[in-house]
């Protein structure tokens, strides 16, 4: 079946994508700039022809829980906040990681810290990446760059979400989140009705009873599950790592960007080789996985590298973890929901790396 | 071929939409586009922004400064934006409730009366359409009959009626910039 | 019987136009504008002074403090 | 300041009836035409000013469009996370507890995720006065559902009607607070007319004094409009809320201190 | 297993009248000696039992002494974070309608920080059994004092008892539930006796069939007792429980269905 | 004055402290293993001495949110949680830092993730030293190693919170909290009197208006302050590392270890020396600023390091990015509530560096 | 007339001893023995075992479900 | 010189208290100390424990997983500690209630019925200081004297009046284990 060509914003191509993903519940909390992810399911009531629950929580709190309730079922569920809602969330999060769930939480990231602003930013990469809550865990983290993406990650989310029992954080922006673009959308799927074996849907007498829990106050056994998190969190590390190359083959320094700011370095690699300068850019897919390993390998080819993201540099210690002192690497990232300019960037780029 | 536009004014002015149907109508044209608005509570004040790229190549960023063309409809955006246009670009706004007009000297400046000329047509809605068929005139990166294709597209079936209506004013807006353009000659 | 006057004085650029303050007079001295100003709006003012009788109602409910309101007898 | 008066041989000082409070900054307001938000700002910036609470007076925005209120009235302001006003006051009001301590809180922020902060700052007799702005929608977000917001009633997040059978009830908090033993005077008014508005400014003159007698919680509700997240005119608005908002939060007193 | 046994020729199948539910696993449970919480799981596992529940039956337990419910009934089971059970709960039901889905939780997890999911899945009317255990007092944590705690009771946060004025007064959570138009059935019951154990079974009973009827929410109250957070003995505790808790929280039905 | 000396936990010690520093409020809510400080200040009864408040919360949110309230009014005032509490928290933490208030707020970490266990664990790192919150912020992250320094660093706390109007966090464990100790305790102090001037205490006629908020929604104002915090930060990184050495001067082989496993790795030095083996402790007190200058200095005179960590691996990302290629780095850590142990670290050293 | 008589069975080991089934037995059946079980608690067991009508009372408050009953008339 | 002591028991036999004695004691004799009690809601089952380490040196980790000397109180915290003493160190426990005694040959271990004597003694609840004075015996790492002092230290005042019945136990114990000692020669 052919893809349906529409015009959609960001926040929208989420909702209907997992309309048609045949996700089986949304619950959410309104806040700018993600609101339209919860007004386009209730406006579109799937209630009536996939069957798919819509419900709005009293708080970005309830709404992770009720997420947990309803992955602990071997159901399709998924939320959306942005950056204050998120760290609302920070508990609920800990709590599916550490109870080992699959689920979507998208996060429309605005400027912070606190209230902060509802402008673009992506100044939560160390919240999504490294862990918000507390304990040893990791959400698996995709980075889309285009409304497409934002629509086609929400079934690649829920794949690797139940390959790998394991959360998943789409990490958008306001820009993407916001702005309009061509969008392919896939065709309807039916709602799944494979239940895992690990799910509370009521014992019958053929199994076991299914117990969803993270607690084990038996610090051996305790360990032997951190352990467990640890191995396949080394085994998405190994198999789930996705990025995107743009002219990195003949270059001698190297852009890292993802989302919104990797498109402002796609232009700015044209610029910097309009002016004679051989720049590529590296866009992380995966946050978490990072793709370290392949910056690595540039770094032995490059003279330098330059994160640019809308932070005060957070994804530049992972671009610095993985190139491990081989070459200079630098930040550079305009904040406060302000969106880099492709001319800035070459500004920088040749300042740290060229002199002048 | 990249064309970045700033549409500004009052919030009901139709300023949102009025990009909408632009960026529908280069997707017709088979372009890239993207439509970023001013979001969030700014909008309660008053004025409404939005930003359009049509380009025939993969658009970098929806969020820019500065702009090949603005289409400004209140005096506050006309204060905002007219330092934003880029040297050698396109101003058009609309003179009502204008107080201070234009003064740059390396942008050409079209002033379309499109309020007046919507209320001569008895269809005050449309001005914005007389606008844009204004600078389509200026700038033709889209054919009328994708226009047409993308207001069928993004408004609702059950204003399809006044499709014909808009076709009028895009027609009207063409012919406004046409009489400025021979009279600037 | 001395009569009371009253006169209202509008701060028309913070005026938004919401007719509240009209709608509320009891005596019908408000209406709006037809012009607008810098913020786009039409703005309220004493279209009928002579009616005014300084009650203040509409200052009361005018959500943006536009209004001053003055009274006498006379 | 452009000005369009009336006859002008009356306006001198000596004839002035009402004046904007001085209490009142001369930022212009960011809310809606006709929004209740403003009147409510007016009457409490006009208690603040006659009591002479001025230097006495620390308040706390909620989230909501009223988060900007430390920006219209010229007191001390602290700018609370989304519903947690009543939380942030009790600190303030234990630590400083001579000070006017209040909240100003919508009714998303307040009932929805504000709950449990709304109740326990009640139970406990917080001796802070809490307004509540109801006005049947989140206003800030652009017109989303809230607790409050009336069965059949659309918004952006119930754009067919709250169906109660799906989206719950409208939640009357309001009636909650007034069985905590916690607070002293709870009261339900309006500020869309002239007599309204006389009453709500009666009703928070009230708690004023309450909270210098140290009694416990006041909470005075306003029922409000939202011309923008109704989709209405502010006059039409105002009489929708009559006919549709006042039948389900009938005004009046809900507690009053047995005297 | 060793047994002690009364009369050894009474002791036979025919004769049985009293034996601990199949729905219980043979796991000891981890309450101290004579808490309520086990007793109220043994009703709970004779209903789930003599309705054929097991295999329709979702349980969500809270943080709390029954953590680890989850080891004790043979049943689906989810453990939610402190005070979310309810929203945990609303989650499974909407999305298996078909099931018996029920919370149990204390009264730090329910009336304290799950206050506004408490309130918010009732107002929704989730049709949910919600079946809530007050002990008076944060057991698990070791004896802090929780919302329902007494005025004057002592708790190792309230060490020279509770001071209304400033910890604020015993919540009636289940009354204001029981004001909230989405609930459908309240009441409040003990289990410290056998007349009071069949109260409650009764109870609970009349839950599990409006369940089925999606009626709303049903919340069933225990006052119960937690001898070691109190500081006594068992037999002292339930009587204590009688002479103090009842009176604040009398035994009864707070809401019933009008037939 | 001399100071008293008790043998109290390290819960209780904090409680004391605060109580002695002149604490103006403690906003709680009881989570093991940390409630003994709330039980500690409530039987104490400060109110009737020093005038202290002390009030049990409705939950971790509501605490967190009455400790930003009293910050606002310039008052001295702390929380304290353990995990899950504190991830309840990051919103309302990262509300504190954006509106740049000082505060003390001590985590006494337990595993995780979730509901994890109740015993020891140091798998909170990333969490407080790189923001769990959203946007772009940084805690002062002080890790006591001792009873003695549970109390110390209550003062110390406040001393730095002020000086940058910057929330402080302590980095405790349940080991450290749960354990009796000696600690010499300072003589009581006042109650501050001094107002500071950005304080909301009620607008006098004699200034502007106070206005505590961490919303701008113009993106170039708050950029400028995200700049502003930047600075702050840097500041900070420049001035306030504290970290302290153990026989580090000859050593081959440098431990990195904080709180509950630099006491370990101090013993495990002196194993190490006993088998031959050049051992030596870097034990950061501060993990934000964390001794990056330092430990890239000693990373010149050494064959590598080793990350000690009651986690899956979190401060050895620090330790990496100090040493910046310099020397291999490995991590060890046990996790789940469990405590290392000297032996295991030896055992460790010695696999990794020397081989067997 | 038939009388009724009951009687119960003690898990021994999973009793803690909390003397709740002592005082609700209406009978006097239940004492609590002097030894301990491995727990450690004085457990409960039928002192007076004639006396028992088997009425459940005690099984019913067993918050630990140790106690099993059996009735039969004679 | 570092003693590294677990104390296990059931939750009322006043484990943490005879613990928190010992190291108060550490404490008057001028020595590191450091009590690690085991937390949480395993105590609601029965069962409690504490780890005292008496030492000269600055006191690594509170928590270890071998010691000196285990103090045994009941049958369960036999089965659970008798293999984490050090070959050579000591068992002490009280026989009451135990059904299976200790079987290890590397480790020495004493026995002592202190429950029975402390209710020989009318006073069942300084069984533990029993106890504590026969390990005192065994490993002199305090001085009564300073047992004394730290007894008056950790009672609240008005527990004082129980400290010459402590101390008359302390010797108990001491004689105790001075019969088993010499019964063992
Ligand atoms: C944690 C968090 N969640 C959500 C939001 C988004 N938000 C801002 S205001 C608001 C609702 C405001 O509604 P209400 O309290 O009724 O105030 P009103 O605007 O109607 O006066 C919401 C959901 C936020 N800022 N923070
Ligand atoms: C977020 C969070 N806060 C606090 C705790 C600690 N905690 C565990 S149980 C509990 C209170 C339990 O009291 P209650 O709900 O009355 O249950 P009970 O033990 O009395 O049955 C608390 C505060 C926690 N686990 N998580
Ligand atoms: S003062 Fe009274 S009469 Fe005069 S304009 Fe206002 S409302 Fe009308
Ligand atoms: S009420 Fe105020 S803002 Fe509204 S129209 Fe009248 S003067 Fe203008
Ligand atoms: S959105 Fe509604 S509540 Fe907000 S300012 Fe506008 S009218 Fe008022
Ligand atoms: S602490 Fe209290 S509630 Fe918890 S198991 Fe013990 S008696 Fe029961
Ligand atoms: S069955 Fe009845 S009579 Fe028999 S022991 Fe139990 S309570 Fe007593
Ligand atoms: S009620 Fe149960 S646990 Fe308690 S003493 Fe009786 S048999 Fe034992
Ligand atoms: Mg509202
Ligand atoms: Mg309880």
């Amino acid at each position: 079946m052919e893809r349906e060509l529409r015009l959609m914003k960001g926040n929208e191509a989420v909702a209907e994508a997992a309309i048609r993903a045949g996700v089986d519940g949304y619950f959410g909390y309104p806040i700018t700039p993600q609101t339209e992810i919860i007004e386009y399911l209730m406006e579109a009531n799937p209630a009536e022809t996939t069957g798919m629950v819509v419900l709005q929580a009293e708080s970005e709190v309830a709404a992770i829980n009720m997420v947990y309730g309803g992955a602990a079922c071997g159901k399709r569920v998924m939320t959306s906040s942005s950056s204050p809602g998120i760290s609302l969330k920070q508990e609920g999060i800990t709590y599916i990681a550490g109870a080992e769930l699959p689920c979507l939480i998208v996060n429309v990231v605005r400027g912070g810290p606190g209230l902060g602003t509802i402008q673009p930013a992506q100044s939560d990469y160390f919240q999504a990446t490294k862990g918000g809550g507390h304990g040893d865990y990791h959400l698996i983290v995709l980075a889309p760059a285009s409304v497409q993406e934002m629509a086609d990650f929400v079934d690649l989310s829920f794949e690797l979400a139940f390959r790998y029992r394991n959360p998943v954080m789409m990490l958008s922006d306001g820009a993407i989140g916001q702005m309009m673009e061509k969008v392919y959308l896939s065709p309807q799927k039916e709602r799944s009705k494979t239940v895992p074996e690990w799910a509370t849907t009521g014992k019958p007498s053929t199994r076991e009873r299914n117990i969803i829990t993270s607690l084990d106050l038996d610090p051996n056994r305790q360990e032997v599950f951190n352990q467990k998190l640890i191995d396949k969190y080394n085994e998405i590390r190994e198999k789930e790592v996705r990025f995107e190359e743009f002219q990195v083959d003949d270059a001698e320094y190297i852009l890292v960007a993802y989302g919104t700011s990797a498109r402002v370095c796609q232009k700015s690699v044209q610029l910097a080789r309009s002016q004679g300068i051989k720049a590529g850019l590296l866009r992380p897919i995966t946050l978490f996985p990072f793709p370290t390993q392949r910056i690595n390998e540039l770094a032995g080819h490059v003279k330098g590298m330059l994160s640019v993201e809308m932070s005060a540099g957070q994804m530049v210690e992972d671009v610095l973890l993985s190139v491990n002192g081989k070459v200079p690497v630098y930040h550079f990232g305009r904040m406060g929901g302000i969106v880099t300019t492709p001319e800035e960037v070459v500004e920088v780029l040749k300042s740290k790396f060229i002199g002048g | 071929m990249t064309e970045e536009i700033i549409i500004a004014g009052f919030g009901g002015q139709g300023v949102l939409s009025m990009g909408k149907i632009m960026a529908y109508s280069g997707v017709m044209q088979d372009m890239e586009v993207s439509w970023m608005p001013s979001y969030g509570p700014e909008m309660r004040g008053g004025t409404a922004n939005v930003i359009v790229i049509i380009s025939t190549e993969r658009i970098s960023s929806p969020i820019i400064r500065h702009f090949d063309t603005a289409i400004i409809l209140n005096q506050q955006s006309l204060d905002k934006f007219e330092n934003s246009i880029k040297t050698g670009g396109i101003l058009i706004y609309d003179g009502n409730g204008i107080t201070r007009h234009p003064e740059r000297k390396d942008i050409t400046i079209y002033r379309v009366d499109a309020t007046e000329e919507a209320s001569r047509m008895n269809s005050p809605k449309i001005f914005n359409t007389i606008v844009l068929g204004g600078f389509l005139k200026i700038k033709p990166i889209i054919r009328i009959e994708n226009v047409i294709k993308g207001l069928k597209k993004s408004l609702p079936e059950r204003y399809h009626n006044l499709i014909p209506m808009n076709e009028k004013a895009l027609i009207r807006g063409e012919e406004i910039i046409k009489e400025i353009q021979k009279a600037k000659l | 019987m001395a009569k009371i006057r009253g006169s209202i004085v509008v701060n028309v650029e913070r005026c938004k136009g919401c007719e509240v303050c009209m709608v509320t007079c009891p005596t019908g001295t408000i209406a709006m504008a037809k012009e607008v100003n810098g913020k786009g709006y039409n703005y309220a003012f004493p279209a009928n002074p002579e009616l005014c009788i300084g009650c203040a109602n509409c200052a009361m409910v005018c959500p943006d403090g536009v209004i001053t309101v003055y009274k006498t007898k006379i | 300041m452009v000005e369009y008066s009336g006859i002008k041989e009356i306006i001198k000082p000596v004839n002035l009836v009402y004046k904007k409070s001085e209490i009142m900054t001369e930022n212009t307001l960011s809310y809606c035409p006709g929004c209740g938000h403003g009147t409510a700002h007016r009457i409490l910036a006009e208690i603040i000013g006659e009591e002479g609470l001025q230097s006495e007076a620390i308040g706390v925005s909620p989230v909501g469009c009223s988060v900007f209120m430390y920006n219209y009235l010229n007191i001390d302001w602290q700018e609370a996370a989304h519903g947690r006003a009543p939380a942030v006051a009790t600190a303030i009001k234990r630590l400083l507890p001579e000070k006017f301590v209040f909240t100003y809180q919508g009714d998303g922020d307040l009932a929805a995720i504000g709950t449990a902060e709304t109740i326990h700052a009640c139970n406990r007799g917080e001796n802070i006065l809490i307004i509540f702005i109801n006005n049947g929608i989140y206003g800030m977000t652009g017109g989303q559902m809230a607790p409050t917001t009336l069965p059949g009633m659309k918004s952006s997040t119930s754009p067919y009607g709250r169906d109660v059978r799906t989206m719950g009830y409208p939640l009357k908090i309001t009636d909650i607070v007034a069985t905590l033993p916690g607070s002293y005077y709870v009261t339900r008014q309006s500020v869309h007319t002239a007599a309204n508005v006389k009453k709500t400014k009666k009703a928070i003159r009230k708690a004023v004094q309450y909270q210098k007698l140290n009694k416990g919680t006041c909470l005075v509700e306003i029922v409000s409009n939202c011309p923008s997240g109704w989709k209405m005119t502010p006059v039409q608005a105002n009489k929708w809320m009559e006919e549709n908002m006042f039948p389900y939060y009938p005004l009046g007193d809900l507690k009053t201190p047995e005297e």
